[in-house]
């Protein structure tokens, strides 16, 4: 008995999947069509993934938020030890590098260039010592950003801090909007090629309407009814997918020649990345999931009913 | 006759479309298992709307009906389908799916059933064989002949040996030599064991044979 | 003969539009389904418009050159009023400030703050005088800025030019490369989005195949089968472009508030600007006119055949 | 009998469908103005495949076919609908617009010819009367009943008083007494000029009446 079952369980699952297979063949231009809409909506989504990505390393750059702070006259060796241990235990600093009095002569005499003479008449070397700190990236909010500033200008060896100003503040922000604008538009034009894929495949459906009804007429039970038909959202929203990856893989070969050259000027970066091999499984489980729920959605709703 | 013996019953049932058009009205019905039975009446007498009633197309608007002693009104929608298996259906409009071809369509029945594809093979082939039909199996319905397509909607709905055969005008695209055919093949099956039910207009076919009639007049039984 | 044909003409006008109107409401779920589908890729060119024309007074403001020119010792009042003139007469240069000798000490000065008492012990200015110049908007390419670079180098009261370095030439670059992503991406939502647009009216019409050949059947001209539907696709456009609008000045709003006061603190731009009538325009334009174009479409392959 | 009187003539008309289906095998037919004429065949003789043929929706496979002095081969396919304008016809599975109510279906014809609202309403109400379909205007098909679907297509091919009538199994659906009403109307109209061919594997239609037989038998002229 139970066999039988399992038995009767295969044939409906490969009956399911050939039929699948027709319905495809048959659709023939609507199916064509279906495939390429859902790739377009899919393509969207990778084109923001692509862009997002790769503007990531340049954010990062961006954000490699660098402090000065200047130590006051006649600090001890020893404190000053003392003060690399503690700054370098504070979790919102990355490095912290000493540069000694002489150190900053030497580079502001570098900054000065050709009018470094200025400081041959020098009596003695008015420039207080510091150190220059790489804040780590884990300080995106600017409010933060604030209290630990005066958490360091109230250190007692230290003198005033340079840098932590409006500044360092506006990047921060910017930074910050610039990620939220872009987890914006990344929801926004997932949802929308999500719903683009689940009507296109609804829209196909509602073309077998009266081919439905007959099968349930003859003693289909729903889910036998339905298999076919998901099977055949999930093989669209695959093979969409797929054309979504290939197109993808076009636009970015064209673009690498006309862009990377530009990147390497202005940022450094030496080539655009593409995608990894999970931003590919997304893309693909994305268009299988959504095509399988687009083609129950139309199940749902009465609108399978006669006219 | 004992009351297990009916494979129809209907008591009081009224069907009424769109809250004024009376399409049934206080139909009470008994059908016999294994009897052979005709449902004569003009057109838009409301033949098609009883049989669609039967195999739960459309809901009663009240009344009772049961078929193969369970009360279809109380059928959950989810359960239609298994009513659905033991009713044979030949639709007046034939009702064939476009997509798949003569054979697949008359396959269906089978296929839903879980049936191997021997015995699929071996009964669809066998069906459609009674009705003339076995060299146009890989043709789509539409590439097929009004007639035709009316034998494949016979063959289908004969396929499974059904406890009960509903047809609705089934010959009424056939010529005479063939309606004869389709008429044996009726009541071969009857003889089988299988309960008809067949609504027709053609007086003629009645009277040739020497079976129950029941008559509608504008929703109404007639004359009993 | 032709006030009778005229007359047919309007008869046949009104039926049309009559018809679509009723196919509209008959299509039901279909049709909300197709107008909700053209929102969303429509909603796409918004979204990019909105995005795109309020960064570009972002890039506008970034785009602010400024190059200083240094000039030799010892050049006349003369010579510097000939100078500013022939600065004012290149079409490149947008402002020239003078900077005399004193005004520059002045600001070294202010720049070096709490290390200013070194300028104390100077005995004679060693900074030169200079031009400060703003560079106009149409300096796009850094080829072309380099060789004005060096046009303003050879003049013969200048020194040497500061700013016109690499610096100046990433900016430009980085402008140039983000224009130019902006513009392939609208180009290529705005094809995604039209195709889907396309394609989404194709599946309506493709549900009513059986419809127009019946239609066809009975004696009706290509145009009189194809205008209901061309219209439908209007309409279909028209509602989906303005549902888009609905959208876009939602979220516009949403974010708004969100966004604003970041912008303001990081660029000082008041508010982000919403579309003008000219760009209300654009989108419906294009429902309207891919809803058309995409409802006569179908007619042209030959999908309507009998399957 | 000169040629110029002759609606439809077909000369050595061959169909054959995918290449190996013949369904029409060297036909020659003379039918006259104002003549009225069965088409006589059994289930896939081929009878709708020279109907369809005499309105272009399928183009002989080879011969020629002249119907109302047009060689219709040579007809552009933009030019299709002025002959289809000439000719009602009466479809087998009645192929009446889903989405368009019993009334519209019928004044689709007029309005693709520009008519004023009040002449559509006019005659498609005159039309339908005929049918005895008056009281279902508003209906949609799928909400009436199968014979009055053939109604409404009856309707619809007789409305705009057509040259060429073509009847496919148009009563197939109907009870005697309706029937023997269409009948009647067809002979109306063919007295009113129309020409008539009615296909039909009714062998006792043709009895009844006193006209001309076309008989086929697989694709041919089986006796003239
Ligand atoms: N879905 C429906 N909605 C509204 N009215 C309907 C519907 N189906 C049938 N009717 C009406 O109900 C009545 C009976 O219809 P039914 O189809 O049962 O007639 P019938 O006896 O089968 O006629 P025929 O011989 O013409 O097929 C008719 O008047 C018809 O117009
Ligand atoms: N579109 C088609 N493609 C292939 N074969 C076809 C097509 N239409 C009809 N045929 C075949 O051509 C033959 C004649 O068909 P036709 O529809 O003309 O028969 P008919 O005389 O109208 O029969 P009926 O009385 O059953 O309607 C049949 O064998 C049919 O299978
Ligand atoms: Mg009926
Ligand atoms: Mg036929």
């Amino acid at each position: 008995m139970l066999i039988t079952r399992i038995h009767a369980g295969f044939r409906h699952f490969f009956y399911f999947f050939r039929q699948a297979g027709r319905n495809f063949k048959i659709g023939g231009l609507s199916t064509i069509i279906a495939v390429i809409s859902i790739a377009c909506s899919l393509l969207l989504i990778c084109l923001y993934l692509l862009v997002s990505s790769n503007l990531s390393p340049v954010l990062d750059l961006a954000r490699n938020i660098e402090v000065v702070l200047y130590l006051k006259e006649n600090i001890s060796p020893r404190q000053i030890s003392h003060l690399q241990q503690k700054l370098a235990g504070f979790v919102e600093v990355s490095e912290a590098r000493y540069i000694s009095k002489t150190e900053a002569l030497e580079k502001f005499r570098r900054m000065l260039k050709k009018d470094a003479i200025l400081l041959d008449g020098l009596a003695y070397n008015p420039l207080p010592a510091s150190f220059e700190l790489s804040l780590s990236h884990e300080l995106k909010d600017p409010d933060l950003l604030k209290s630990f500033f005066s958490r360091l200008t109230n250190l007692p060896e230290v003198d005033s801090l340079q840098g932590g100003g409006e500044w360092v503040q506006k990047l921060s922000g910017l930074l910050m909007a610039i990620r939220l604008v872009l987890l914006c538009i990344g929801a926004i034009l997932t949802i929308i090629s999500l719903f683009i894929i689940a009507s296109t495949i609804h829209l196909t459906i509602d073309n077998r309407r009266d081919e439905i009804i007959i099968m349930r007429l003859v003693g289909a039970t729903e889910w036998y009814v339905r298999f076919p038909f998901v099977f055949e959202g999930i093989m669209e929203g695959f093979l969409g997918g797929c054309l979504a990856l290939v197109i993808s893989t076009v636009l970015y070969y064209a673009f690498c020649w006309e862009i990377s050259p530009l990147l390497k000027l202005v940022f450094g970066i030496s080539a655009i990345d593409f995608f990894g091999s999970r931003e590919i499984f997304l893309i693909l489980i994305l268009g299988v999931l959504v095509g399988g729920l687009g083609a129950i959605l139309p199940f749902c709703v009465p609108s399978h009913q006669m006219r | 006759m004992q009351p297990l013996s009916a494979i129809v019953q209907m008591f009081h049932v009224y069907k009424t479309f769109d809250g004024n058009c009376k399409a049934l009205v206080d139909i009470n019905l008994r059908i016999e298992k294994g009897e052979f039975v005709f449902l004569v009446g003009s057109s838009g007498a409301g033949k098609t709307t009883l049989m669609r009633l039967l195999f739960r197309e459309e809901k009663t608007s009240s009344g009772q009906i049961i078929v193969n002693g369970r009360n279809i009104n109380k059928l959950k929608d989810s359960h239609i389908y298994q009513l659905r298996r033991k009713i044979g259906v030949v639709f007046q409009d034939f009702k064939l799916i476009p997509t798949k071809t003569v054979f697949e369509n008359v396959a269906y029945v089978l296929r839903v059933l879980g049936r191997s594809r021997f015995e699929i093979e071996r009964k669809v082939c066998a069906a459609l064989k009674r009705v003339g039909l076995e060299h146009k199996l890989e043709r789509y319905p539409k590439r097929i002949s009004g007639g035709e397509q009316q034998r494949v909607a016979i063959a289908r709905a004969v396929v499974n040996n059904p406890v009960l055969l509903l047809a609705d005008e089934p010959t009424g695209n056939l010529d005479a030599e063939r309606s004869r055919e389709i008429m044996q093949l009726f009541l071969d099956i009857n003889h089988e064991g299988t309960t008809v039910l067949m609504a027709t207009h053609n007086l003629r076919t009645v009277e040739g044979m020497n079976e129950r009639a029941i008559y509608l007049r504008e929703g109404e039984i007639a004359h009993y």
